[in-house]
């Protein structure tokens, strides 16, 4: 009895069973591209929790003897207007874009997630009723009703992530929406039905599970878009208020040095940059790795 | 066609009706005063509530709704706060600046887009697919308000303390020496987005049954690519690119700012820092029918393209 | 005299479509004895897996009546639906869509167990599940295993298990084998004949190709742009089909028998769009032996020898 | 002068995939007469098709790649052509019709320019002068030539597979290689493509390589017959040897399968049992001995050779050697 228990549990191992979570990291782990991404997300993350620690001065920490100072031992990234630690700044600021990212792109995923899951569901009119309005959302260009909505909501860290936030909303509304169409055109999504599941059982057990994927993709590459635009809105003044070190303030701040302190607009952009690639990279591994026809 | 052209226009309105309820609900709701704005923070309470009465701002939400609709079908838009002068004219004033500056980006874009987009597609796993795909990536990464700044530092700033002359001036607007650095930082993300699409598009497109047909007939490879695959992998490129007009559109607000540009962008920014909302609403009005309009230009293009369309309103 | 396990009259079902009312099912009768097979035989767009779907309620007919077991199942309030669920189950086309990528195969036939709590006892539902899959011919060892692992042969017998669990009466066979390879392919018609007796069921097996059909079927309807134009015992639909539809299309199989020659009817043209039909005679564009008067009138599902219905003008 | 017009020797293809080399076409020997019409049967993944894109140097490479053989076409070896010799003889003397129908057509051109470009490309001439000749060879195929300047999609899947027939066509091809033609079509639709086909192949006298599932299909139009399974040809001959002395337990397994409408007594069908391995897992020996009844300790070891067991009638099996 127990050799022939062995015996099918080999057998069972020798097949290669795999998740299809397994099968995903499997294929992650092979794209070289997709780590490094994820690597340096994690290195972010780490820098943005341990900001403290790494950072040698405070953001706010002003040094009037050694104001716009060029890259040194000191400061490595040099120093701004107010004799300022560039490097510190950046480091600290992390803290603030990652945040920006993972929560607008969380208030976009929530809210339109919720909206696109409904619209596609139920359909007919409720559809209609919510995808119309997602359209005129979409007819004004992101950036620009961000702008809309900060200029109402004031210029302030928190009004422009719920700005950048709400500006997320059609976006993945449509995302999901799709994705849960085409999931509901699926047979097994009928035979659930035909053997007497109800509509929760359906969306809790199949939908969701099956369409949570193409979302995942998309929350990812999102973020490094939101990550771009609140540095924009912060580069016209219209987000972060000084003295907060977000790197699009930085950025603006750096403008007006251009001339005489060229370090103080290129390291927070090179800082914007990686860590929107890092995003980016990632999200493009995840998408490849999870729908492997895509992967050409 | 017409036909077809009329029915997408109808089908527009209801979009920028509803754009314009949306803009200014947000614009009402907004803290100030706007009499107080145009009349000044000393300006006696009574004569400030006498102007409230005549810009209609006591009256109910959805009549003031009503009277800016109105207005609008007889392009009255109202007038600027801080200059007193018809917003519709201080828009046209700036207007011709904000296109200029994205159809020069928008031909640079498409153009190096499409073409790394093909080498890349036909020489799949290749040096040349690699690198055009990791520039496109740095593209899409990249924060174009920090390329505008790199590039002034560059062609500008370096580039006179080396050689002694402005290579590319650094603000302003007028000659095409101008437009240069202005179109490459704005078209920059545009390209690579395309470069990406065209991309998968093409190797999508190369996969396809109707391809291996073409080359079982015995053409040769350039004409399966350039006749065959092309025109179809363009269908996808035109929808993406047409959507994603609107982000060149918002990066076109940033970029003026970073090379002084008299455009739409820089109005609205400034507008909006004066809290001049009358303005302000317009302009957001004005981009979002711009958009409208490209997008509508788009879906003929593809109709052109597609000859599945264009059966439908033969 | 066999008893009548599911019967429906005029059963009608339209889709709204920007060119007009598409009439997937257009008054269609039968009935289904307990114990038999009957075969639903038609082209694709022909509306047998629409018919299919409405016997299970998976879509709402527009018209017309279900009776299964003496009651009309379209009046079954939410309860008793969950029943009529219990005793009727269905089996899928397509092996790779009808099985959610997310769940092991243990997983997959467990589901019903587990959507009407029958058995609460997780070992008690572990050995209903590896009884099943016995059955169904699935080794014990791939219950752990995922869909995308299993080969088309193996996912649709994880699909019949799945189907079989409930110990259901009467089983919807939406065109179970067409996807699959002919070996493999007969490995689960032989399946489905052994299931048969075993647990005494009852089967509509849906089908476009007749040859298939005729080894499991006792009756055929051959269905035709929302119609059922014959409808008769397999021998007689097969070989002495009535209906000029029929007879073409017995006609066109492609035969293996190399001394059985036959005269092949080639039928012109295209099946036409059921998007508001005109109200006579659905075949009447593609028919040899058309005549005026069919286009005058319209025309209905006769019997014009016992236990056989066609609904032609001309041979009625 | 040769008198076999084709002439494939032990042919192998390769797939190389990251997860393993798949060994599609294992060493195929075949021979084909001008003018003669040979059914290549098997199932999903016995390597019909890969064998059919292998004669026109159409395997996708990477991953796929020709390990060995030779594909003599009138006595040259198409193997050892340049690319761009390979391309005057595709669609010019061979051609090939594939699978879908719905999809093998480009929706952006008319049917009459995706044939008139063929007949300019081999021909030499002008579109303009293509397009009379697709005019031509849609008539030939029972589509009105009215009809040259429509697209794709304003035609149904069997017109479509008709137009692609006589796309293949239009160069007189001296071999026309037909991949599952009739598969994706309904009964009543593939009986008129297979009219057309048969009717065609009577006039002109191009020799036809028909690959399919579907025996009854083979039957129609074949006077010999393969079979396939694994990779490998297991049983070639005479259409009626094949169809009623089939000698190959595999073959014996496929006949078995099928159900005969002809056959009133409602017997049971009789399949071979198990799987076609996979082409990455082949076993060693014969590689159907592990589903084979009649399987001997020495299947497992050697792989058999062909034997001519009747003139024309070869089998790969020990039984017979």
């Amino acid at each position: 009895m127990a050799t022939e228990a062995t015996t099918v549990k080999k057998a069972a191992v020798a097949r290669k069973q795999r998740t299809r979570f397994q099968e995903t990291w499997r294929r992650l782990r092979k794209n070289r591209w997709a780590l490094a991404g994820l690597t340096m997300i994690v290195l972010l993350g780490l820098v943005a929790i341990f900001a403290d620690f790494i950072a040698p001065y405070g953001y706010n920490e002003q040094n009037y003897f050694r104001i716009l100072e060029g890259p040194s031992r000191d400061n490595f990234l040099g120093t701004d207007n107010l004799g300022r630690d560039v490097f510190s700044r950046i480091v600290h600021g992390s803290r603030l874009s990652l945040s920006i990212g993972f929560i607008t792109t969380s208030i976009g995923l929530t809210v339109g997630g919720f909206l696109g899951a409904v619209a596609a569901f139920y359909g007919g009119r409720v559809d209609n009723l919510i995808m119309r309005f997602m359209d005129i959302i979409l007819a004004i260009p992101g950036f620009i009703f961000a702008i809309a909505l900060v200029s109402a909501l004031g210029p302030s860290l928190t009004n422009l992530m719920i700005a950048v936030g709400i500006n997320t909303i059609p976006y993945f509304a449509r995302i999901i929406r799709s994705s849960v169409m085409s999931t509901k055109e699926n047979e097994f999504i009928e035979a659930a039905r035909v053997i007497g599941s109800s509509d929760l059982w359906i969306i809790f057990k199949h939908l969701i599970p099956n369409s949570l994927a193409p979302i995942l993709v998309q929350a990812t590459l999102r973020i490094g878009d939101t990550i771009i635009i609140a540095s924009g809105l912060s580069f016209l003044g219209l987000g972060a208020q000084p003295p907060l070190p977000e790197w699009g303030a930085l950025l603006s701040a750096g403008r007006g040095y251009l001339r005489v302190a060229w370090w103080m607009a290129t390291f927070p952009g090179v800082a914007i940059m990686v860590t929107v690639l890092a995003f980016n990279l990632l999200g493009d591994g995840l998408r490849d790795a999870l729908d492997p026809r895509l992967k050409n | 066609m017409l036909k077809y052209i009329v029915k997408r226009l109808i089908s527009m309105v209801p979009v920028i009706i509803g754009v314009t309820f949306v803009v200014f609900a947000i614009m009402h709701f907004t803290p100030g005063d706007p009499a107080t704005l145009l009349l000044g923070e000393e300006a006696p309470p009574a004569e400030v509530e006498r102007m409230r009465e005549r810009m209609g701002l006591n009256d109910p939400f959805l009549v003031q709704y009503g009277n800016f609709l109105f207005g609008l079908f007889r392009l009255d838009l109202g007038f600027s706060l801080t200059t007193g002068r018809p917003v519709f004219n201080e828009i046209a004033n700036r207007l011709p600046a904000t296109i200029q500056l994205a159809a020069a980006a928008i031909l640079v874009a498409i153009f190096i887009g499409v073409i790394m987009g093909i080498i890349a597609s036909t020489r799949q796993y290749t040096v040349f697919d690699g690198g055009a795909m990791f520039v496109a990536l740095l593209g899409v990464s990249m924060p174009n308000f920090w390329l505008g700044l790199m590039m002034i530092l560059v062609f500008s700033v370096f580039w006179n303390n080396t050689f002694g002359y402005v290579l590319f001036p650094s603000s302003g607007f007028g000659t095409l020496r101008h437009l240069v650095m202005p179109a490459i930082v704005l078209g920059t993300a545009h390209a690579a987005f395309i470069t990406r699409i065209t991309r998968s598009s093409m190797l999508e497109v190369l996969r396809q049954d109707y391809i291996r047909t073409a080359r079982s007939k015995g053409l040769n490879e350039r004409v399966v690519v350039y006749l065959h695959a092309l025109r179809n992998a363009l269908m996808p490129v035109v929808t993406m690119a047409g959507l994603r007009f609107g982000v060149l559109l918002g990066g076109s607000v940033v970029t003026e700012q970073i090379f002084a540009i008299p455009g739409m962008g820089r109005l609205l920014v400034e507008s909006v820092r004066s809290q001049n909302y009358t303005l302000v609403q317009g302009i957001i009005l004005t981009y979002a029918i711009i958009f409208s309009l490209v997008n509508l230009a788009v879906d003929l293009l593809y109709a052109a393209i597609d000859p599945r369309i264009q059966v439908q309103y033969k | 005299m066999a008893d009548k396990l599911l019967e429906i009259k005029d059963l009608k079902k339209y889709f709204p479509t920007k060119q007009g009312m598409l009439h997937a099912v257009d008054g269609v009768n039968f009935h289904i004895n307990r114990g038999e097979t009957l075969g639903l035989v038609g082209e694709s767009g022909c509306g047998k897996s629409t018919t299919g779907r409405l016997l299970l309620r998976l879509l709402e007919a527009t018209g017309g009546e279900i009776i299964y077991n003496g009651e009309n199942i379209q009046k079954f309030n939410r309860k008793k639906m969950k029943e009529f669920c219990t005793q009727a189950q269905m089996v899928f086309q397509d092996p790779f869509s009808s099985l959610d990528p997310r769940m092991s195969v243990g997983e997959i036939i467990s589901e019903p167990l587990r959507v009407n709590r029958t058995h609460s006892n997780g070992k008690a539902r572990k050995k209903k599940i590896l009884e099943m899959m016995e059955f169904a011919g699935i080794a014990s060892r791939l219950i752990n295993a995922y869909p995308h692992e299993l080969d088309g042969g193996r996912r649709q017998r994880v699909g019949i298990a799945r189907a079989l669990v409930l110990n259901p009466d009467f089983l919807v066979l939406d065109e179970p084998v067409s996807a699959l390879d002919v070996s493999i392919q007969a490995q689960i018609l032989n399946l489905f004949d052994d299931l048969q007796e075993e647990f005494d069921l009852t089967y509509l097996f849906i089908a476009h190709d007749l040859s298939v059909v005729k080894h499991v079927s006792d009756r055929i309807a051959v269905m035709y742009m929302g119609q059922i134009v014959e409808y008769a015992g397999f021998d007689q639909v097969i070989y002495e089909p009535q209906h000029p539809y029929t007879q073409a299309l017995v006609s066109a199989i492609p035969r293996i028998n190399l001394d059985e020659k036959r005269e092949r009817i080639i039928l012109e043209g295209d099946v036409p769009s059921p998007v508001n039909p005109e109200p006579y005679c659905r075949f009447y564009g593609r028919c040899r032996e058309r005549q005026n008067f069919c286009k005058e009138q319209e025309v209905f599902l006769e019997e014009v020898e016992p236990g056989r219905f066609v609904s032609c003008l001309l041979r009625q | 002068m040769s008198e076999k017009l084709l002439e494939i020797k032990d042919l192998h293809v390769h797939y190389e995939t990251d997860e393993g080399t798949a060994r599609a076409v294992n060493g195929i020997n075949l021979e084909l007469k001008p003018g003669e019409c040979l059914g290549l049967v098997g199932e999903t993944g016995a390597g019909k098709t890969t064998t059919a894109l292998g004669i026109l140097r159409l395997v996708p490479d990477p991953p796929g790649r020709i390990t060995g053989g030779e594909i003599l076409f009138r006595g040259e070896n198409l193997l050892n052509k340049k690319e761009r010799e390979m391309r005057r003889i595709r669609g010019n003397k061979i051609s090939m019709i594939f699978q879908d129908p719905m999809t093998s057509l480009n929706p952006v051109f008319s049917v009459g320019r995706q044939i008139a470009e063929n007949v300019s490309l081999h021909q030499n001439v002008s579109i303009k002068k293509g397009m009379s000749r697709a005019r031509e060879m849609l008539e030939l195929v029972e589509i009105p030539g009215s009809r040259v300047h429509d697209y794709p999609h304003e035609f149904s899947g069997g017109m479509r597979q008709r137009v692609l027939i006589a796309m293949a066509l239009a160069c007189n091809p001296a071999l026309l290689i037909a991949d599952e033609p009739t598969t994706a079509l309904d009964v009543t639709i593939q009986a008129q493509v297979m009219e057309i086909i048969k009717g065609l192949m009577k006039q002109i006298n191009t020799s036809l390589i028909m690959i399919t599932h579907d025996l009854g299909v083979v039957a129609e139009v074949s006077e010999r017959v393969a079979v396939m399974y694994a990779g490998q040809l297991v049983e070639i001959g005479p259409l009626r040897d094949i169809f009623t002395d089939h000698k190959h337990p595999y073959t014996i397994g496929l006949f078995g399968s099928i159900p005969d409408i002809d056959d009133r007594e409602s017997t049971r069908l009789t399949p071979t049992k198990g799987l076609m391995p996979d082409a990455m897992e082949l076993p060693e020996g014969c590689p159907f001995h592990p589903r084979c009844p009649e399987a001997m300790e020495k299947c497992s070891r050697e792989t058999p050779q062909s034997v001519e067991i009747k003139p024309g009638h070869f089998v790969s099996c020990f039984l017979f050697s």
